[in-house]
This record gives C-alpha cells, structure tokens and sequence, in this order.
C-alpha cells in the first residue's frame, strides 16, 4: 500500500483510539497552502508547452461534466434520500465539486507507476470546480423563497482559497514556464509527495471524527458516499475518453468526478444555503468519500480505465 | 475615578461570520469590536476546530444599553436560526463615556 | 426585547485538563461550553505557554445559579488543589431562557 | 457556598505592551493577570493582526475594587494617549478572597 | 562544535539577554512532529531489511534497562534529594524515559562522523519509553492512597503524541519499505538535520527559560541532573554491548539512558501524579540534563563507549 | 518577471478583490525566521573564507551611510512635507533602516543573472539596520521633552528578532565554517528562493492592505516613496564604489539603501516614539517603498550601477 495511504489511515487510527495527536491549525493551512500552489505551478508549467487552442473544446466538455454532476446527484438526494431541498442542493454541491486531495493521491498514484498523462490536468480541477458550487448554489435557491445575493456567491466560489491558490500556481507556472520555476521546483515539486503524506496525516484525523455524525446520517449516506463516486468515476473516465484525453488522463478526471468536496463547498454552502444542516454534507465527503476513494477508489477507477478507455471510440 | 455604566454584548458564533458580523455591528452604530478565537459545543454539536468548518469566535461589543438591545436581537433575527449562536449582556463600567 | 438573569462561570486552568472540565461540566448539566487558549500568571508562577506544560485555557459556561455554584465548587474540589486554577461568576443576560 | 465580591478589570490594547503591562500591573499589587490573543477595531482603526503592528492582546485582572481603580487608572494615563486602548470594569464573584 | 549545538546556544543566550525572540508555538509542534515521524520512519525503513527474530533478545534487554532506570533513580531522589513521594516519583519517571532530541542530537553526531550503529535504534527508543512511565507511576500510587486508573494512564503513555508518531512511523517504514519511501526521503531524510537545527534554537529558548525554576529548586538538582546522565550513559552502554550492539548502537542506547523526558513524562505525571510539582522536573530535564548531555553528554559518552565497548566479553 | 515578484502579485491581486486568503501568522513568522536565518548563515559561511581585517573599512563606510539616511530624510518629511516632529523622526528611521526581504529578491535577482557580488554583504544588513533606527530616536527625542530609556531601546534595536536571528546566523556560519554546514545547506540554501516565494505572497497581501491608509496619508507619501529611495539607491551604489564592493555588491548595498524598514522599525518606534502615528510610516515602507522596489526598483538600481560604479575612481 502506499505510504500515503498509510499515513492517512495512521491518523485515522489514531483518532479512532482516541490519541490527543492534532496538527496544529497554522500547519494545515500552510499544508494545503503549498499543495495548491505546488498543483497549480505544476499544471502551468505544463500548459506553457502547450497551445491554448486546442486544449478549449476539452474545457467545454469538462464543464459540461461538471454542471451535469450536481444535476443528477440532486434528484437521487431528494427523492430516494428524501432530503429536503437545501440538504440534497447542499449534497449535491459538494459532490459535484471536486476534492484536490483526492487528486493529489491519483496524481502521486499515476506517477509511481510511471502512467503518463496530460499535465495540465490542474486546469481542469478549477474548471470542474465552478460549476458544481453555481449549480448547487442554483437548486436551492430555485423556487426557495428570498431573494439570491449572486455577487457575494460569485466572490465565494472565484475568490476562495483554493480556486484563487490553484488559479494563481497555474497562472505563475504559465507566465514564468519551466526554467524560470526551476529554482522553485525543490520546493513545490521535489518535496511534493512527502508533504502530501503529512497533510493525509491530516486528513486522517479529520475523516476519522466524522463517523460519529455519519452515524447519525444513517445508511443512506453510507451507500450514497460509495456508490455515487463509482457512478460518477464511470461517467468522468468516458468524458475523458470521449474529449481525447489519454488513459492516464481519463483516470483523473474520473478520480475528479468521482471526489467530493470538503473545503470550498462547505464554505460556499454555508453561506449560500444556511438552512443546510453542515454536518450531514460534510460527514458524507469527509467521513466516507474521501476515504473510500484514496483507499479503494483510486486502484479501482484505474482499472475501470483499463476497460472504458479502449471501448470508446 | 468615575465609571459609567454600559452594556457589554457578547457573540459566539461560526468563524465564517465573522466579516459579516463586523459589518452589521458597526452599521448599528457601534464604536468598535474585539474578536477572540474559540472553540466549544452546544445544541449544534462539538465545534472544536477540528476541521475549517467547525470554528468558533467571540466577539465583544462595548456600547449603551438601547444599542446593546438592537445588536443583540439584530444577531437573534439575522443568524441564529441557521447559525451556532450564543448571545448574552452583561454590566459593565467605563472610564471614557464619549468612547463608547 | 427581555433578558433572563443567568450566572457567567469562568474557569481558568492547565490545558491538559481541558477535555476533562468538558466532561465534568456536560455531565453536571451544562447545555455548553465556550473554550479559549489563554496565558497568565499567579500564585503558580507564569504560564506563558512557552513550554507545553505551561497552557492555559479559559473556560465560559453560561448557565443558571445553581448548576454555577456546583460548578464552582466541583472544579475547586476536584481541581483546584493541585493545578493552578481561577474560579470566577458574574451576573449576565441571557435572550433564550431555554438554551441555558 | 459564598462568593466574594470582586472587580475584573479588562484591557484591550496592542500587543507590543503586554510584558509592561504585566510588570506595572504585578507592581500595582494584583496577584495574577490572564492574558490572550485578540482582534479588533475602534477609534484607532482596524487592527485586525494582518501584520505584526496590527495585534491586540486583551488582559483580565482580578482584584479588589481600590485596586482595580488604580490599575484601569494608571492605564488610562500611561498608555490610553498613545496606543489603541479600551479599559472596561466588570463586578465579579470569587470563591477564595485570600486569592485576589 | 557542531551548528546543531550553536542554534542551541543561540537560543539559550538570546532567552539570557531578554529577547523577545519566540517560535511561533504552531512551528514548534511542526517541527516536533516532523523530528518525531522522520525518526520512525528511518528506524521502520531499516527494520525492513532485517529478520525480526533475532532483534527480540535486543529488545527483552532494552525494556528491563527501561525498568531499572526509573527504580535506581527513585531511592536517591527520595533519600539524598528528600523529596516527598509525589515528587521522587516524577523526576524518576521524567530520568527513566527519554528524549526524542538527544537522540536526534547523538544520530547526527554518529551520522557527521561516519561512525556505524544499528539503523533500527528507533525501535529501541520506543521500548524504553514506556516502561520509564510506567514504573514511575507505579511508584507514585502504590502506598499512596487513592485508586489507579489504569485505563487512562495506558491511554495517555501509548497514545501520547511521541510514542503514537514515533511507532506510526516505524510501522509505515517498515511496511513500506526503502523503495516506496522513495519519494518521501527528500523531506524526511534529506533535511532532517537541518530542521533539527530550527529545532534547537527553539529548545535553547525554552531550557534557558527554566533556569530561573532551577535556581529555586536548588543545588541537588543541579547535581542530580549532570551526574546521573553519566551513571545511566555507563549502565546504557554497558547493556548495549551485552546485547550485542556495535560501539556506534552501544553509545545511542547510553545516550538515550542518560536522557529525560521533557514531552512525554510532564503530560503523563501532570495527570497521573498531579500533586507533583511539575515545575522541579522540568527544570531538572529541561534546564540540566538536555543542555548537558547536548553540549557536554554526548561527545563524553562517545569516549566513555570507546573505553566500556571493548571490556565487554 | 521573476516568479518571485508574480507571487507578490498574486498576493496584492488577492487582496484587493477581497479574497479572504491569509497565511497564518504562525507561518508567516517561521518562514521569516527561516529567512533570516538562511540569510545570516550563507553570509557567515563566506565570512569565513575572508581575513576580517580588510574587511573593517567598509563597516565603516556602511556605518557612515547608515548614520547618514535618516539625516537626510527627516528634513525633507519635517519642511517639505510638513509633519510633526515625532511622525518625521519615525518616517525618518524606518528609511534609514532596511527592508530583508527587498534584499533577499535582490540577491535572488543576482544570483539569476549569475552576477557575481561580495557574499558577505548580510554583514552590511547587520551594520546599517542599527544606526538608522538609533538615529531615528535620536532625532525624535532631542528637543522633545521627556527621558529616553536607553538601556530598553538598545535592548530593542540590538536584541530585536531580526538583528538577532541574522547576526546569529551570521555567527553560525562563521563559526562553522562551509564543510560543517554542508547537511544544512539543503534546507537553508537549496530552498531559499521557494520559500522567499511564499513570502513574497504573504508580502502582496500585507501591502495591499497598507493602500486605504495611504489613501489618507496623501499624494506627499506616495511621491516620498519612491523618489527617496531612487535618491538612497544612487547615494549607497556610490558609496559602494567608493568602499570598493564589486558592481554586484555595489548594486545590493544601493537596493538595501533604498529599502525601508517594515518589521524592526515599526516596533522600536512604537516604544520609542509613541507620538507617532503608526499607519503613517507603514502605508509609506510597506504600501508604497516595498513594492516599488521589487517590481521597478531592483532592475532600475541594476541598471543605475552599470552607470554610476564606472564613474567612481
Ligand atoms: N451554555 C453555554 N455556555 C457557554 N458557551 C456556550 C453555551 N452554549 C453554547 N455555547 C457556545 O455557543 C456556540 C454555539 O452554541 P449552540 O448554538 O448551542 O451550538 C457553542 O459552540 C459554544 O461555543
Ligand atoms: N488575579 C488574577 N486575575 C486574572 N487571572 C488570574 C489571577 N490569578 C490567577 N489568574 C489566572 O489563573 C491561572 C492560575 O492561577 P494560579 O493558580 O494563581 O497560578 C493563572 O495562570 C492566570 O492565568
Ligand atoms: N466599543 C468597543 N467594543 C469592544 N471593543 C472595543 C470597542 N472599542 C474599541 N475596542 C477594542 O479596543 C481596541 C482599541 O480601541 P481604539 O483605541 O478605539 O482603537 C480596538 O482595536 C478593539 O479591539
Ligand atoms: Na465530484
Ligand atoms: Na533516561
Ligand atoms: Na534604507
């Protein structure tokens, strides 16, 4: 297994039994601080090699996928989870926007096997991203009585941490290309995947004291948070396919879709939707998706890949 | 040395709050604020902090009585249907009348 | 707008003790609790947090008069005796008598 | 169980000031002081510790009531002109008078 | 004299000279953290490449070392220094246990010197933790009056940050293997001395903070704190050799006896013997013992070793 | 434009779309301890390889300088731009005293280009921080009624966290000498332009939030800012050549001349000056000055110096 993997479940562990151990708050936000710039360099770098032409029918797709994904996680929240609207838009919301961790995770996953793919996947995380929060944003507020205050919403979900982080990497990587980053790159790209594991130490602690709501969320949460990630993996890896994206490259976005959010989402929701209940959402992201998906969801969507990559034509 | 009485108004509430709060507090008419951060639990659960979501702050606005009142049942109509809350007054004596 | 006459208890001790005093205080029928990390000085010498030993913590409850006093009195017995402890109540206002 | 009367005195200022004044406040003869990190605005602006200039530290001290006259009296006349300072008094019950 | 030891120094003359200079508390946990898991995973790294059987006699005489050390250190607290139960019983727990820096400290000093030793020393640092702690409770509860609860002390000895990190570590090494940690070794193994380095400054500030506690607590401790370092140096590297360790792995086990807890022990003791006065302790440990065996300790046991190593048949 | 600058300029993009992304102090205050340090270190490494008698000249000359900035600054704040005594003296001090990370990207800057300069120059930073600040207070408190507490401001000035954190480094380095800071060097020299990346982004935000209050202080701070320092810059290249520093030291000596306190200053002003109005001198060093520097500033010294070092004799 992999060490990243280890160490999550090391902080899992390590709540579960109930150890006092705590990152300190200062050392998870520089943590996630590096990861999205590191992401966003990385992504840029890349696309500085690349025309931009080429790459614009692939962002249409991409976010074609991601105002499809809130949109159809919404009517199986309301209808078989029997949520009422602000809690299933707010679900929905956080599944179709994406988990940059669980996107590091496929990425360091990828790389160890020495799969290639397209480089400027970082591009399409912010792209994936939007849309999700508008669209859930957008159900709630549909038909719900008062009034929609569409610029504060607009300045939560572009100007956020990690839209603004990950947008600026890829801005900074893309305007400075490869050889003026090099002195950056002991830092951001060298030091990558051990300050991951740190962070999946992290994320580990986190996840693991969110089974307590889970338990009180019930079981539809459970098969909701394991089953909707394989759909949407299905549904993310032929997209790729289909844009022309390589295997390796389908595998990620499908690990995109398939990820849920639990940073930007929540606070976007907790300020769009109020009446949402923040812990239902957030025990589905945290406490099972993002779990399910680093620990078995990665492995398993690259198979997937295996078999729906070469049948699209 | 004289004191003069004042009321002192405190708010815990959800960190994300936070600019929002500092916004109405002012537009009611206050003078100015302090702000602490804190953890704690509830009706709405443990908010220890442990994740950016679970975060709590405490907020003390120092001000007249009648204003003391509007602060506080502007926080009760605005936020604490949906939010964490916690508000209560309490006594308090100043030194610079005109400050507060 | 009314106010509801309930008592403020302030603890302020060793943060080790911190998850302990949570108990204590749920157990002995608090609705909630409101934490900050603080340092100090006092008979106990500094506790500037320059060392982990050396955290303090302040602790809030807001609840009514007599669950205060066996508040008070159960962190004085239990506590106060071999950690550097402050113990202090006052008089607040309250706007939703059936939180607190 | 008795409480006693007692006064808290608390300062809101910037921070470069903590250790002076916790010398001036242990030499006025308060037996301890808690101190913690805080934010804030007012007449001086805000100061919201986006930069090292820009901090806030709240004091608390518990003592008697002429003491607690001299300290929020030399406060004001020390420091109130030149740095951002709010000084409130607040009427407070202890459970050991020997203490404060 | 080797930087590690003058970022200490710096740290120790700016506390002494009254300078507000301090570590951000959130940087000290990091780095802490950091020390802690790049340990174990070194430790777990090495463990790998060996057979675990012929390791466990090693290990049988680390944990009876680990339970003489707080017993021998009790009597003469208790007799010579005529401290009360409560605080004997402290200072013998804080001198039986150990400190993950002087480690550190003694790693790097073998390491700068090429000096061979068992790479999987780390293990060893865990077994003579615990039962340091153990012991030293033990001794405080029996007699007195009062229940033990056991629960809790167990809770608090094993899951207590160090051990739990320390051990995690070890684990995700040895699980992982040389390979798979790869990738992490550039911030794990790379930079360990020099985040040690940071570390130091920061210990300098805090034992220079304690020395005001010592001055109180008088010439006993002083006299306690420097000459049962170099007592339990010998007895360490004595077992060392009688378990057949190399003189590089002998000195790190003399080194380890020879230090106190300054984490580990205050936590536990503050909770399990709280009428201790736990600031006698920690000026002992933090104030004595770490700046002597720093500065003085180490490069004496390396000549004591040299001279016990080769009498032992 | 170096990646360095586009990092501040995503910070100041951020905040003045009022992004909420901060860098937790906690990290702000380690990266600039690292900073310090890594500066101070480097300086003290290739201070060893000099004899310090040649050397003792030029302190001379830079402690000249440092006396005569502040002297030359106050008139122009007290008559042209009118302000009190007290606001003049600290504006005068933070000019007189220098800005670390300007001096960082100007080394950055050099070491790109691969232009050769005097290694030794954080010397200089050392020697020209302290006269500018007591000369300063000096100024503020001759006239003025009122004692000055000495003993507290030396205290201040010499025991500051970055007086000491570079001069400690600087003792380090030149203790240790290159072979002995060889495991260091990875993370203090290796790293140093990532990290004073993600500084310069904490830089962007902090300055952007200085531009309401230079709003109020008006048009004189803003024309003040940016001529003083083109003034400063051509009066320390100059006294470079004279000194006899190479073009490349010659231009760093220019860039620290121009560069205006924003750490050290303010806090010994504060104490020192209470009078003065804190935002005043902040808005100029920090809003107006910082900026300036690092994005027209560098490059115009660097060219300056090609014009002015050949003219020297
Ligand atoms: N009885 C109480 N005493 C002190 N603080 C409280 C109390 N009840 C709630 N709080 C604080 O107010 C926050 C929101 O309260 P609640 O809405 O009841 O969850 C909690 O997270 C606590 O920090
Ligand atoms: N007079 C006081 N005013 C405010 N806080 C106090 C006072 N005395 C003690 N404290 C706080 O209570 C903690 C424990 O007090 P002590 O047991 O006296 O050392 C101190 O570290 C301070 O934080
Ligand atoms: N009315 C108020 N209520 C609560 N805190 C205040 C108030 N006014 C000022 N403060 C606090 O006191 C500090 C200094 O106040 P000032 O001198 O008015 O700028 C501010 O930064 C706030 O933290
Ligand atoms: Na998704
Ligand atoms: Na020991
Ligand atoms: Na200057």
């Amino acid at each position: 297994m992999d060490p990243v993997v280890l160490f999550f479940l090391l902080g899992v562990i390590a709540r579960l039994l109930k150890s006092d151990l705590r990152l300190p708050e200062a050392m998870y936000e520089g943590l996630s601080i590096y990861l999205l710039l590191a992401i966003g360099l990385k992504g840029g770098v890349e696309l500085a090699k690349h025309p931009i032409g080429p790459l614009l029918p692939q962002v249409g797709g991409v976010l074609l996928l991601g105002m499809a994904l809130p949109l159809l996680a919404y009517p199986v929240l309301r209808h078989v989870g029997r949520f009422g609207r602000p809690d299933a838009a707010s679900i929905a919301a956080h599944y179709g926007s994406v988990s940059m961790v669980t996107f590091a995770v496929a990425l360091a996953f990828l790389v160890d096997r020495g799969i290639p793919h397209e480089e400027y996947m970082p591009l399409f995380v912010v792209v994936l991203e939007v849309p999700g929060l508008m669209i859930g944003i957008l159900i709630a507020k549909l038909g719900a009585g008062g009034g929609l205050r569409w610029g504060a919403l607009a300045h939560e979900v572009f100007l956020g941490r990690s839209i603004l982080l990950l947008g600026g990497g890829l801005a900074i990587g893309w305007i400075s290309g490869p050889e003026a980053l090099a002195p950056q790159a002991k830092l951001f790209f060298d030091l990558f995947k051990a300050v991951l594991a740190l962070f999946m130490l992290e994320m580990g602690l986190v996840a693991a004291s969110r089974i307590r709501d889970l338990r009180r969320a019930g079981l539809f949460l459970l098969a909701f948070g394991t089953i909707v990630p394989c759909v949407f993996a299905v549904i993310g890896i032929t997209t790729g396919a289909l844009i022309g994206l390589s295997p390796g490259g389908a595998m990620l976005l499908g690990t995109l879709a398939a990820s849920a959010s639990y940073i930007a989402a929540p606070a976007a929701m907790r300020i769009a939707v109020p009446e949402a209940n923040p812990s239902l959402s957030l025990a589905a992201s945290l406490g099972v998706t993002f779990p399910f998906n680093v620990v078995v969801g990665i492995p398993l969507y690259h198979r997937l890949t295996g078999m729906l990559h070469a049948a699209v034509p | 040395m004289q004191t003069h009485a004042r009321k002192l108004v405190v708010i815990i509430t959800e960190s994300p709050l936070e600019s929002s709060l500092v916004k109405d507090v002012l537009a009611l008419g206050a003078h100015g604020y302090t702000v602490a951060d804190v953890r704690g639990g509830g009706r709405h659960g443990t908010r220890e902090g442990s994740w950016e979501a679970d975060r709590n702050i405490r907020m003390e606005v120092i001000c007249d009585a009648p204003l003391a009142e509007s602060i506080a049942a502007h926080v009760m109509q605005r936020y604490a249907r949906n939010y964490a809350t916690t508000v209560f007054l309490a006594d308090i004596g100043v030194l610079r009348p005109e400050k507060f």
